[in-house]
């Protein structure tokens, strides 16, 4: 017998610290997957943000770096434009990515820097213990807004998708979710384009994917994966905001 | 190993059938894949046991309707399910 | 031996690349040499000055703050760098287009039609070189072939009609004294 | 003789860190160090490598933690309010121990201050400056010949100590015109061996992992007095000092950079009157060139600290003497710079009488 799913040699050994439930094992697992499939395993670096995902670095079979908190697209683009020969991808949370780094990834993006972005989105802060992100939904209770976040005091949640499409520079750019099999599929096609896009050195592209986070949402895992489908993606509609690929054809 | 294994080369027909291997001490037991996931939803997450990290593993109930579609792989964090056909 | 200069006038005039080149010079004669220009916010103001000091010994600082020799090119720099000049200095102006005269009687004032030379020779913004051309005669700092050579040099994308008026415009300043 | 070229001292610095082999940077403007992108974008361009000018000193510093853990020679430049902004990656790229090098052209602070030359990052420069138990190698050049030349030497101290290096300047130096003696062949950065460290792909070794963290209990602390040994060793082996007229002197003027130029002046002046002035001239201010102090502090009875800032630098004296002597201060703060006269006379009131 053959085995027809497992553990992607583009993944480590090593035992994830994730919490049960927890979205990030699925896109790890996914890119993993891609790094073979794709044949770029033994030329891509990554990098692992500052937040739950710090961790990164000892479970993608890959060379790694960890950089400052928010500062991955800045780092990508000069192992990028050291080393154009590599398949740089900065994986991110949504505190690493629209907080601290909104300044690094706006510009990345604005560069067309030929990059893969793949951003976490579970709109709380993991690590530090559920504080507010800059994706919190309006009312949705966290450690910093234990009333709700009140949009007349904290602001809206940044869309970073929609955000980025004002730029005229980005090549790709795709909402998807991991909270059931066939969005789980979507994501899949959606990060191989991304890393096709660099590999065909086509430009800045970036993933952002609704992801759960049962632990610092107060539910389990299972409730989780469905708020993301009744509540979550209402708010953050999935689909492509940026396929310059469909748009040249 | 059963890496030719086909109805040519004389094999059994449950032989080709998709086998899932839970790896128990991987599992954090988050139940993902047993909600509304499995098409034929074999998978629950074993009542009587416990694996070394303090989590009840899926299991599967009945293999023989599995029908090799890996959504139950696809879901895990882990990944602490395999495939084998 | 060491001369400490100051240049001034306003932007346009040549300014910086009148200290550049009398910098140059100084190194082509294997002198040691600085030149420091004013920047930032005081490049704003439209006025623009600069200090080149030539010597036989290193140099300590490429900031003058009593210089030896002035280049006044124009009016408000004639009140503002007449103090700072050493008593006997040598106080260079264009008298084109400064009305009023230096007051000391502690220093030699050189007035020169710089600007007006420099028309009769067909180009206005070469009242620089007019400049230039008096003061290495008067004060012998450097050889007034040098400072051809280092026009020719240092502006490397002039035309050959251009940098023979320099040239002449040297001549011309040096003709005065 | 080498070609021996007029220019300014950020231009020289662009040559330096071209011939030293860089092909790589990244920076955002900043008076007085604006002629240093600006000409580094046109060079680079005429070299084939790379120019990025970024959205804040931030993502610089951190274009260079990547270049620089890519393997490559990368540099930055900034002043002062820049480098500040810079040294939460520094002290990252210091903790995964990757050589970069940074020049700052000081200008006058605290805060916007001005862009007049200063000397007032000494402490920031010479303590770490980020968070964290670290250093940074720290040269101070004091000419456009040195600014030339000490990008190639940073570079080497770096990569042998896989440790950034910080280039000392201020805006008289980077504004200012000297002739520059192109003193050595340019490295071909082709040549460049790639470094133990260097993230290139995985193929044919192990995996490699770039990163300043570890969270396991007693790894980070055993890392930390691993690069306690290294600075040590640094410390030991790496201190740069020029002295001039010291033998015979009741007194040693202590400057860097530019304030050492001046008190150059001062010193002359002052033996000229009879005084005996020496001039000890650190040039790497970490390691600070203790050793020279210390002999020193056995035959002067004078020092004198001459610093554009508010006496930084006066501290590492006082340690490096154990405070034996007596130690004065000239200071300009603020974007003040010293004169040989103002210099000469604090001598002449500290020795008046004695010669």
């Amino acid at each position: 017998m053959k085995q027809i799913f497992g553990r992607p040699a583009g993944l480590t050994d090593v035992l994830q610290r994730y919490c049960p439930g927890c979205g990030h094992g699925i896109v790890h697992r996914i890119i993993g997957e891609l790094l073979v499939k794709l044949g770029i395993r033994e030329r891509a670096v990554g990098i692992a943000p500052v937040g739950c995902s710090v961790f990164a670095d000892e479970y993608f079979n890959c060379d790694m770096i960890q950089p400052p908190h928010g500062r991955g697209p800045a780092v990508s683009t000069g192992i990028k434009r050291s080393r154009p020969d590599c398949i740089v991808f900065s994986y991110q949370g949504d505190g690493d990515l629209a907080a601290i780094g909104t300044a690094e990834i706006i510009h990345a993006a604005s560069r067309n820097e030929n990059i893969t972005v793949i951003f976490i989105n579970n709109a709380i802060f993991g690590m530090t213990g559920g504080q507010m992100a800059p994706t919190t939904l309006p009312g949705m209770k966290s450690t910093t807004s234990v009333q709700g976040r009140n949009i007349k005091k904290q602001g809206y949640p940044i869309k970073v998708c929609e955000l980025l499409a004002g730029l005229d520079g980005p090549y790709y750019l795709v909402r998807t979710s991991v909270h059931d099999p066939k969005n789980i599929i979507k994501t899949e096609k959606a990060l191989k384009n991304a890393f096709g896009n660099q590999i065909a050195k086509n430009g800045f592209s970036l993933v952002e994917i609704l992801s759960m986070c049962p632990t610092n949402w107060g539910m389990t895992p299972v409730q989780s994966k469905r708020w993301i489908g009744d509540t979550m993606m209402k708010y953050f509609p999935l689909g492509e905001y940026r396929n310059r690929a469909k748009e040249e054809k | 190993m059963l890496q030719q294994g086909s109805l040519e080369n004389g094999l059994r027909k449950e032989e080709l059938m998709p086998q899932v291997k839970i790896l128990e001490e991987v599992c954090k037991g988050c139940g993902l894949c047993c909600d509304d996931v499995c098409p034929v939803d074999i998978l629950i997450l074993a009542p009587d046991r416990i694996n070394g990290s303090g989590y009840h593993p899926a299991e599967v109930t009945d293999n023989d309707k599995c029908t090799g579609c890996g959504y139950c792989f696809k879901i895990c964090p882990e990944p602490a399910i395999e495939i084998f056909k | 031996m060491t001369k400490e200069i100051i240049i001034a006038g306003f932007g346009g005039q040549g300014i910086v690349s009148s200290g550049i080149i009398l910098g140059y010079a100084g190194m082509l004669e294997n002198k040691n040499v600085t030149f420091f220009p004013s920047y930032g916010a005081e490049m704003r103001g439209g006025t623009a000055n600069c200090s080149v000091v030539i010597s036989s010994e290193p140099v300590a600082s490429p900031i003058v703050a009593y210089p030896d020799i002035l280049i006044i090119m124009n009016e408000p720099s004639l009140a503002r760098f007449e103090p700072m000049l050493k008593p006997g200095g040598i106080f260079f102006y264009n008298k084109t287009l400064i009305k009023s005269h230096p007051k000391r009687d502690d220093i030699t004032v050189l007035a020169i039609e710089a600007n007006a030379i420099a028309e009769e020779l067909g180009q206005g913004r070469i009242a620089n070189m007019v400049m230039l051309g008096a003061l290495v005669k008067k004060t012998d700092i450097l050889k007034l072939e040098t400072l051809k050579k280092a026009q020719r040099e240092r502006f490397v994308k002039a035309s050959s009609e251009q940098l023979s008026l320099n040239d002449k415009a040297l001549e011309r300043g040096s003709e005065l004294y | 003789m080498a070609e021996k070229r007029l220019m300014y001292g950020n231009h020289a610095i662009v040559e330096g860190v071209l011939a030293a082999g860089c092909r790589f940077f990244a920076g955002y403007p900043i008076t007085p160090q604006n002629e240093i992108p600006e000409y580094m974008s046109i060079r680079m361009n005429e070299v084939g490598g790379v120019f990025i000018q970024t959205e804040s000193e931030i993502a610089a510093i951190n274009m260079l933690f990547g270049a620089a853990a890519a393997g490559k020679r990368a540099m930055t430049s900034s002043s002062s309010p820049g480098i500040s902004l810079m040294q939460e990656g520094i002290s990252y790229i210091a903790g995964a121990d990757i050589p970069v090098l940074v020049v700052n052209v000081i200008r006058g602070g605290p805060g916007l201050g001005n862009i007049a030359p200063a000397q007032s990052d000494y402490y920031q420069a010479t303590r770490g400056g980020g968070h964290g138990d670290y250093f940074t190698i720290t040269l101070a050049p004091n000419s456009a010949q040195e600014l030339f030349e000490f990008p190639k030497l940073a570079f080497e101290l770096a990569e042998k100590y896989r440790n950034p290096a910080l280039i000392l300047a201020d805006g008289l130096l980077g504004q200012m015109m000297e002739p520059v003696e192109f003193s050595y062949d340019p490295v071909d950065p082709t040549t460049l061996p790639e470094p133990s460290y260097a993230l290139s792909g995985c193929q044919g070794r192990d995996r490699r992992v770039v990163r300043s963290y570890d969270l396991k209990p007693g790894k980070l602390e055993e890392w930390n007095w691993r690069r306690h040994a290294k600075y040590q060793h640094i410390m030991e082996k790496e201190q740069r000092a020029q002295a001039a007229d010291c033998d015979d002197a009741e007194l040693v003027i202590v400057a860097y950079g530019t304030s050492a130029r001046v008190s150059s002046a001062a010193a002359r002046m002052a033996r000229e009157k009879g005084y005996k002035v020496g001039l000890l001239r650190p040039i790497t201010l970490w390691p600070f060139p203790k050793n020279a102090l210390a002999e020193l502090s056995n035959k002067v009875e004078y020092f004198l600290v001459v610093e554009m800032n508010l006496g930084q630098m006066v501290e590492d004296v006082k340690l490096a003497t154990e405070c034996k002597n007596k130690i004065h201060f000239h200071g300009r703060p603020g974007g003040g710079v010293p004169t040989p006269h103002e210099i000469y006379e604090k001598i002449e009131t500290i020795l008046g009488g004695s010669s």
